[in-house]
């Protein structure tokens, strides 16, 4: 190969090798040394490492590596970052007042590896580099979940392996049946492979191979899994609410926004197809419907938000269907959403005293006790509500305005009422914290890192919607593909 | 033996395991189960390769079973840490987190 | 003085909001400190809009003091700012009755002071804005911040049911806006396909043109958005319990502003932008607001909370004001906006005259007071006028508004306006009804023979209202004049897409003058 | 616009205002009882000289153009309304604000006396010069809209003013009631003006001065509105709002609670000025009755009723107060039988000459109450003319003229309006005034003997009352002998030199024999009856008619349980408690919500927590998904 290639090659791989060395270090360093707080230093350090090695990266050309196993394009650009701050931020996290977690090495050494995984999916230029990648996700997941050995811990763990790999065999027999009848595994091969995706064949019902619809359909399956639409969201809450609470909000901001991401790639391929299209509507209403529906009588904070992060997936499927306006819209909107959920989490990690996280009523009165937290919180919760001025609302305005676009009216007044009907749930939490009588004292030290993190995650949400103009424009950048 | 055959058989495979995925109860056998639809979904890429005659399905299969080994090697770290906290096997009893 | 003229609308709608983030810095235990501070930056808000009040020129029909400037330019949302007369006498409106309202606070707020002030200053940006906005989208931001503060206002500060009242008012209007959002968006995207450019600017949005039928559909989700705020029966049941639950301010703001906005998103918004839709829903729209007027005060007749009757008599008063918009004749569309002051004023009054006695007695209930004229006569004499005002005497400022909507109105729906005037009957039937039980009559209450008459700060903030009760009744001449311009610009609008009946005596719809001919 | 321009105009109507501002605001605290009403005194005689002056240059312009205008700002214009605050002074305006200060003026002065040592001094003075203020805005507005604010100014000074002892809850509820029944007839003013002014709009006249309204009137003629005249349904409506005002059938029921107010109120208020607004009122629009006989019909007939029926009640009460307002009730009938006819000029010959000798019945009641140390009933009275000579002697002057008898006041414009009513060719009409004034004749003499002549009936000491209040009754004594001769020697020609005393109908003189026949008959019946055993045996005999008479045929009753109360049952149980809290926020807004968190909390139960539950729907959504493609 040249070395001008090379040089990209170099460059390319230079975050995904940063990453993992991190994460080995994080991995073996305390074991060479026992020093204890040296480890998440490692990790973050690796984690900004990796987030500054991608800029120089950064390009509007797309490189294709191993042969198309990879492509790295604006696209990445825009995701790598993306993961490498929610893995950042779910470190920061970690680092609440009780010192470490037991095991921390492992602990974020998978973490690091998970984030690694979902660089690899995103970047995947073919079916089977993103079914390894998403294993690597969910294998690392797994564990993760059930890194404390609490039996809550563990139940999650369980639960999500057990729905898991009954995705990973929908995945792989959808792979298998594409590959049968298409002969390819690469989605621009895929792409070309697809009658309807022929200029030249412009029938309006262009018809699949039964076998290939079928596949597709199993692929839709599993990824839908992962980005948790109904009917195949049924594992969120329970892991959300078993696992450690950083570890949930890792799922709920960046593990989503994979699966999201996937699935949209899935929607490309196949949106030619009217009955296609009319599968990822019904998935989008149906998920946006149940999910806030079923938020409402919650009463776990952690719960809670694995609905609203199911509703929130609805909506943001929503905008799959507005073409790259609408692409850039659920880039955006990931973006927002990632950190106020995140932020929410961070504050129920900051109080918390099992990984079972607190009940609303358990926030009764905080506002009192904790007026900077319980306003860090308020920002985040109004923001999932969608409320104006903050980024939540703009998230909204944006995909909505996209799917319209794209003429799914009904579709759009739906998600509106819905989210309408949302506040409900999300004003709960506000009414706890700043209506009620506080009744359990909830001593919140949060350690410097966690006010770090929240400060940052309250500023983002502010000030992202105001002045939505830059991350929008990243967004544009990474909406081609 | 042609391969609609041995696409029929896996799809067969597939269906059974599922509907044992869904039947049993003790989690190690859940377990296999999943592991069981893997291999189908590898039977039908064999037919595929069959069909094709291209060595591509084959390191398919040979990836997907290591990454089901990984996969399965969690798996079983996680029942026994399950077994260990709820000293149960049954599924039916591990439904402490719900609603 | 250059820099400021220039950018007086910036000012105003800031200057709240900055004040309440400067409130958040200041100590808690400084209560003192908070309540002068928080007074102060109203006080300079309502300053500065005088500025603008005597700026403004009344002959000029444009917006006026306009800012334009790029937000988030891909989307084409501006910054835009703007009044016109009508704008002008709501912005007014709020800059003066906020001051009272924070003056009212001082004793009968004690807890979270702090926060209590800075959501007052916020909820005054937000509805500040809501009045200058002439970009849709920033319209719609405003629109809903400002259910923020008011949340927290009612929720955190009110009475027993504050949490449900909170709650439904904030779900029940964002229920509302929320479709009106979509609406708004199908316009953005329709004017997008007509002229190719990508704006929320007002002027574009009525320029954008649509078949009857999506007409319909879309002003008939702005006209429910703005029917749930107003609040247009049947829409209004979240009111009673907002305004029974929320603390004195938030009545006074709730009543004297919030309730506006419903009405002025039909003057701004809804008409404009789909005249011919506006026709068709008019004659209904009035119904409604007759309806209104008359169930209203009939409720209100059998409502034993203070509070809850005023609430009520809301409804019918505003009911009266849709009657007015909707008549699209140019005298009772002034006369609408003018009640819309003056309702402002009086009703604003009532509730810091319930807020008095709350403060003295604890109870709303009527039957807890009587012969109060012996112990209070100088708050029954201010009671007395704002009463009088709200039930329409001539002389005050109540009369002024309430002629000019029936009779200007009865040119277009006859048999409405006709209807309409019972509201005079009635609404004398329930509050010389309630007054008769509070202030007359012997002391049946021993509590209530030593109640302190108003103090200092009592007559500081009820002297103002009192003083535009009757200036407004006795010389309305001026306030009209601001808002001719801007009266003509709206009938004009509704009456291009069907200029044969267009004649400067405003239009006469057919049946009606059919009615009166039969 | 003809009609001179003329600044003294605005100072007849801004003495009282400052009088009331006065005496409201700083009175009690720095005038005191003496500077109080001397104050408002002063203000009131300012004002009458005033409107004095205007009179006198109003004289001096030839008959046919006596008109002085005075438009003080713009008040209200917006769209094609334009009002002006703009007051004229034509005859009929003339007349009035002449009555209405100089009665008042007295009635202040007298009022001085009255109502020594009564802790609301001050305010009671303030609510009457606000009142002045208001009657001079009515009967001096240049524009029906402007008239309007006097008229309900006027409303609210008489609530002001029932209530005045407001400790009372009746006397409390009583102003209500009179506010209320007035806001009724006001509705029904309001609505005729809208329709006036919506029709002429269409004409394109948006001018609402009476001036214009004159001139254009002729426009309506002949349009139709549910298929009557529209003046007549215009006359109709305006003509429910003065029955309102004047107490008039079927609106009449507040006046004689209204006698809860001080004496000298009832005196001024519900006897000389406020409620002959309405007849004031007629005169005013006569140019729009001209267009409506039918609606003229309508007033005539009510007039005659009222009349009787006012005086049928007056007959029986025993409450000196009750009768002379149920004999109000009837003699502002007369007037709108005067109006009815189209004889506006005897109607305000009547209305003035009424102001007079009412008012100083009135004020002698008020004086013998005074005596009596607050005593009304005058079966508890009786024999007071020993105690009370002057005032006794006053009252004589009082009763003769309001029977009617010859020279005094009475009996000219009393006698004017039947020989109008006559002259109109509705025989039962004339017979039924007729009897009215035999009736006003009997029970005026009862009120008399039962109060004056015979033995005591009770041991309370009367007293004669001070010269504070004997001079004005003596004035107004005065005014009652010799007001009617002068009236109808020049007030007549003066208000429309036209008909300046045209022979009515060739038999005047029969006429005037027969109603001073039936007068005197009245009188000596009177007499007869307040004969204590006669009276008894009579009230034996047809004690159940005295029953329905003496409680005003239950009018109030029947309001009550046909309007009131359904009504307020309507507010209650089907407004509030079935529309409102029930349907709409029960129902449907609460509903709705409880509904969606309920199917939150159902669906809620899928998730069982059971693994394999959930790779059940799983594959379950898998299989629909490949049955859609399918």
């Amino acid at each position: 190969m040249n070395p001008e290639t090379a040089s990209h090659f170099m460059r390319s791989l230079a975050v995904p090798l940063t990453l993992t060395a991190a994460a080995l270090a994080a991995l073996f360093l305390p074991m060479i040394a026992g020093k204890d707080d040296a480890r998440p230093g490692l990790a973050v350090l690796g984690a900004a490492l990796a987030l500054l090695a991608v800029f120089p990266a950064s390009g509007p050309d797309s490189i294709s590596l191993f042969s198309g196993a990879l492509t790295l394009s604006p696209f990445t650009n825009y995701l790598w970052p993306f993961f490498l701050t929610a893995l950042a931020f779910t470190v920061l996290l970690s680092l609440r007042a009780r010192g470490g977690l037991p095991g921390a090495g492992e602990y974020y050494f998978l973490l690091a590896l998970a984030a690694l995984g979902l660089m690899l999916l995103v970047s995947a230029g073919e079916l089977l580099t993103v079914f390894i990648a998403v294993e690597l996700l969910s294998v690392c997941l797994y564990a993760l979940a059930a890194i404390n050995r609490s039996p809550a811990g563990a139940e999650a763990g369980y639960k999500y392996f057990l729905l898991g790999s009954l995705g990973t065999g929908m995945l792989v027999m959808g792979i298998a049946l594409v590959y049968g009848t298409l002969g390819t595994l690469n989605f621009e091969a895929i792409q070309s492979a697809l009658p309807f995706s022929h200029p030249s064949s412009l029938i309006p019902h262009p018809s699949l191979h039964p076998l290939t619809s079928t596949g597709f359909i199993f692929l839709i399956a599993g990824f839908s899994f992962k980005a948790a639409l109904v009917p195949f969201h049924m594992w969120v809450p329970d892991v959300y609410e078993g696992a450690p609470t950083p570890v949930s909000a890792f799922m709920g901001a960046a593990v989503k926004a994979g699966g999201i991401l996937i699935l949209y790639r899935l929607y490309v391929l196949t949106a030619g197809s009217a009955q296609f299209r009319e599968i990822f509507w019904g998935l989008a209403v149906v998920t946006m419907v149940l999910g806030n529906l079923m938020a409402l009588p919650q009463q776990n904070l952690k719960r809670l938000l694995g609905y609203s992060s199911i509703a929130h997936a609805g909506y943001i499927s929503a905008g799959f269907f507005g073409g790259s306006e609408g692409l850039k819209a659920v880039l955006y909107y990931l973006a927002v959403y990632a950190l106020a959920t995140m932020g929410a989490f961070a504050v129920i990690a900051a109080v918390e005293k099992d990984e079972r996280g607190i009940t609303v009523k358990d926030l009764d009165g905080f506002s009192g006790r904790h007026p900077w937290l319980a306003g860090a919180m308020a920002v985040f919760i109004l923001s999932l509500a969608g409320i104006p001025p903050l980024a939540g609302f703009f998230g909204k305005f944006y995909v909505f305005t996209a799917a319209l676009k794209a003429g799914c009216v009904w579709l759009v007044v739906i998600a509106l009422v819905m989210s309408a009907v949302s506040v409900y749930y999300y004003l709960r939490v506000l009414t706890a914290m700043y209506m009620e009588k506080e009744h359990t004292a909830l001593h919140a030290r949060p350690s410097r890192a966690m006010n770090l993190a929240l400060i940052l995650l309250a500023l983002a949400v502010t000030a992202l919607g105001i002045f939505s103009a830059p991350l929008l424009r990243l967004a544009q950048a990474a909406a081609i593909f | 033996m042609p391969f609609e055959h041995l696409l029929v058989l896996s799809f067969i495979l597939f269906a059974l395991a599922a509907a044992g995925f869904l039947t049993h109860k003790n989690t190690i056998v859940l377990l296999m189960f999943a592991e069981l639809m893997l291999n189908a979904a590898n039977l039908a890429l064999a037919a595929f390769a069959k069909l094709s005659g291209s060595p591509e399905p084959q390191i398919f299969i040979l990836m997907i079973f290591a990454v089901a080994a990984a996969e399965a090697g969690v798996g079983l770290a996680l029942i026994i840490l399950l077994a260990r906290n709820l000293k149960t096997l049954d599924i039916d009893e591990i439904r402490n987190l719900k609603g | 003085m250059q820099f400021i003229d220039a950018n007086l609308l910036t000012i105003i709608i800031t200057l709240p909001l900055a004040g309440a983030l400067a409130l958040l810095f200041v100590p808690k235990e400084k209560t003192g400190l908070i309540k002068n501070l928080a007074l102060g930056i109203s006080a300079a808000a309502l300053l500065f809009s005088l500025r603008l009040y005597f700026a403004f020129d009344a002959a000029d029909a444009a917006m006026q003091f306009a800012v334009n400037k790029p937000w988030l330019p891909d989307w084409g949302i501006n910054y835009r700012l703007g009044v016109d007369g009508i704008s002008l006498l709501m912005l007014m409106l709020t800059a003066f009755l906020t001051p009272l309202a924070i003056l009212a606070s001082f004793n009968s707020i004690q807890e979270h002071q702090k926060a209590f002030y800075a959501s007052l200053l916020a909820l005054q940006t937000g509805m500040m804005g809501v009045f200058a906005a002439m970009d849709v989208f920033l319209f719609y931001v405003f629109w809903e911040a400002m259910l923020i503060p008011m949340y927290f206002l009612i929720g955190v500060w009110g009475g027993h049911r504050r949490v449900y009242a909170a709650l439904k008012f904030f779900i029940y209007t964002m229920l509302g806006s929320v479709l009106m959002l979509a609406a708004i968006i199908f316009v953005y995207l329709a004017h997008k396909a007509q002229f190719g450019t990508y704006s929320f600017a007002l002027a574009d949005f009525c320029g954008t043109a649509f078949p009857l039928k999506t007409q319909l559909w879309l002003c008939a989700t702005f006209a429910l958005a703005f029917a749930i705020k107003v609040p247009l029966f049947p829409f209004h049941t979240w009111l009673p319990d907002a305004h029974v639950e929320a603390p004195t301010a938030g009545s006074v703001i709730l009543a004297g502003v919030l309730l506006k906005m419903g009405v002025y998103g039909y003057l701004r918004f809804a008409v404009p932008m789909f005249p011919a839709a506006a026709q068709s829903f008019a004659p209904w729209l009035a119904l409604l607001g007759v309806i209104g007027v008359v169930y209203g005060s009939l409720v209100a007749w059998s409502q034993p909370d203070m509070k809850k009757m005023v609430a009520y008599s809301s409804v019918a008063h505003m009911g009266l004001i849709v009657l007015g918009i909707a008549a699209f004749e140019p005298a009772a569309v002034s006369g609408a906006v003018l009640q819309m002051v003056n309702h402002g004023l009086s009703t604003g009054a009532l509730f810091l005259i319930v807020g008095i006695l709350y403060e003295r007695r604890h109870t709303r209930m009527i039957e807890d007071y009587g012969g109060l004229a012996k112990a209070m006569p100088g708050f029954s004499a201010v009671f007395m006028i704002v009463m009088l005002s709200s039930i329409g005497l001539p002389g005050l400022n109540g009369f002024v508004g309430e002629f000019l909507v029936l009779f200007g109105s009865f040119r277009t729906y006859p048999w409405l306006s006709a209807a309409a005037v019972s509201g005079v009957i009635l609404s004398a039937v329930y509050m010389l009804g309630m007054y008769q039980r509070v202030v007359f009559g012997p002391v049946t209450h021993e509590e209530n023979k030593r109640l302190p008459d108003l103090n200092a700060r009592e007559w500081a903030y009820m002297l103002p209202l009192l003083a535009f009760i009757i200036l407004i009744g006795i010389y309305p001449a001026p306030f009209l004049r601001k808002i001719d311009a801007a009266v003509r610009t709206y009938v004009t609008a509704v009456q291009k897409p069907e200029s044969a009946l267009a004649g400067e005596r405003g239009s006469h719809k057919p049946q009606a003058t059919n009615k009166e001919r039969r | 616009m003809t009609g001179n321009f003329y600044p003294l105009l605005k100072w007849i109507i801004l003495p009282p205002l400052a009088g009331f501002v006065l005496n409201g605001g700083i009175g009690k605290r720095f005038l005191g009882e003496k500077g109080g009403g001397w104050l408002g005194a002063a203000a009131i005689l300012l004002a009458f000289i005033f409107s004095f002056l205007c009179f006198s240059d109003l004289l001096n312009l030839p008959a046919g153009h006596r008109l002085l205008r005075d438009t003080l700002f713009n008040w209200i214009s917006a769209g094609s309304f334009s009002i002006d605050f703009a007051l004229r002074f034509d005859p009929l305006s003339a007349v009035m604000a002449l009555v209405v200060t100089g009665v008042s003026f007295l009635i202040h002065v007298y009022s001085i006396g009255y109502m020594r040592g009564d802790k609301g001094f001050n305010r009671y003075f303030s609510y009457l010069n606000l009142f002045v203020f208001f009657m001079l805005i009515l009967v001096l507005a240049d524009n029906p809209i402007l008239m309007f604010v006097g008229w309900e100014g006027v409303g609210l000074c008489s609530y002001l003013l029932i209530g005045f002892w407001y400790e009372d809850e009746k006397n409390a509820a009583a102003g209500k009631k009179a506010f209320i029944t007035n806001r009724v007839g006001d509705a029904g003013f309001l609505i005729g003006l809208m329709l006036l002014s919506y029709l002429l709009a269409r004409q394109g006249v948006s001018g609402l001065d009476f001036e214009t309204l004159a001139l254009n009137i002729n426009l309506l003629d002949g349009g139709t509105v549910l298929g009557f005249g529209a003046p007549t349904v215009i006359g109709l409506l305006l003509f429910f709002g003065a029955t309102g005002k004047s107490a008039q059938f079927p609106l009449y029921i507040w006046l004689p609670d209204a006698m809860a107010g001080p004496t000298p109120v009832s005196a001024l208020i519900h006897a000389a000025t406020m409620v002959t607004a309405g007849v004031y009122m007629l005169a005013r629009m006569s140019f729009l009755y001209a267009l409506a006989p039918r609606a003229l019909e309508v007033v005539l007939v009510t007039g005659v009723f009222t009349a009787l029926l006012g005086a049928v009640i007056a007959a029986l009460q025993s409450d000196i107060k009750k009768v002379l307002a149920y004999s109000t009730i009837s003699q502002i009938g007369y007037m709108f039988m005067a109006a009815g006819t189209g004889a506006y000029a005897a109607g305000i010959f009547h209305l003035t000459t009424h102001a007079f000798f009412k008012a100083l019945l009135f004020l002698a009641a008020g004086s013998v109450i005074h005596g009596m140390a607050g005593e009304q009933e005058m079966f508890r009275m009786g024999g007071l003319s020993k105690e009370m000579r002057f005032t006794f002697a006053l009252t004589a002057v009082g009763w003769l003229a309001i029977s009617g008898i010859p020279p005094l006041a009475g009996f000219y414009s009393k006698d004017l309006v039947l020989e109008h009513v006559y002259a109109h060719g509705v025989p039962v009409l004339w017979y039924a005034g007729l009897a009215t004034a035999g009736l006003t004749a009997y029970y005026v003499t009862r009120l008399l003997a039962l109060t004056f002549l015979g033995g005591k009936n009770s041991e309370t000491h009367a007293h004669e009352s001070p010269l504070l209040m004997t001079i004005p009754m003596a004035a107004l004594a005065a005014l009652a002998l010799t007001g009617g001769w002068l009236g109808s020697k020049y007030l007549l020609a003066f208000l429309d030199p036209a008909s300046a005393r045209a022979e009515i109908s060739p038999e005047a003189f029969r006429l005037t024999m027969i109603s001073v026949i039936t007068a005197l008959a009245g009188v000596a019946s009177g007499f007869f009856f307040a004969i204590p055993a006669i009276s008894d045996a009579l009230a034996r005999r047809l004690s159940i008619a005295r029953e329905v008479v003496y409680n005003k045929f239950y009018v109030d009753e029947i309001y009550a349980f046909a309007v009131i109360r359904p009504l307020k049952r309507l507010a209650d149980k089907v407004c509030f408690g079935f529309l409102d809290a029930g349907l709409i926020d029960g129902l449907l807004v609460n509903g709705a919500a409880r509904l969606t968190y309920r199917t939150g909390a159902v669906l809620r139960n899928l998730q069982t927590g059971n693994a394999q539950g959930y790779a059940l729907t799983f594959t379950g959504g898998l299989i629909l998904l490949l049955y859609w493609i399918m």
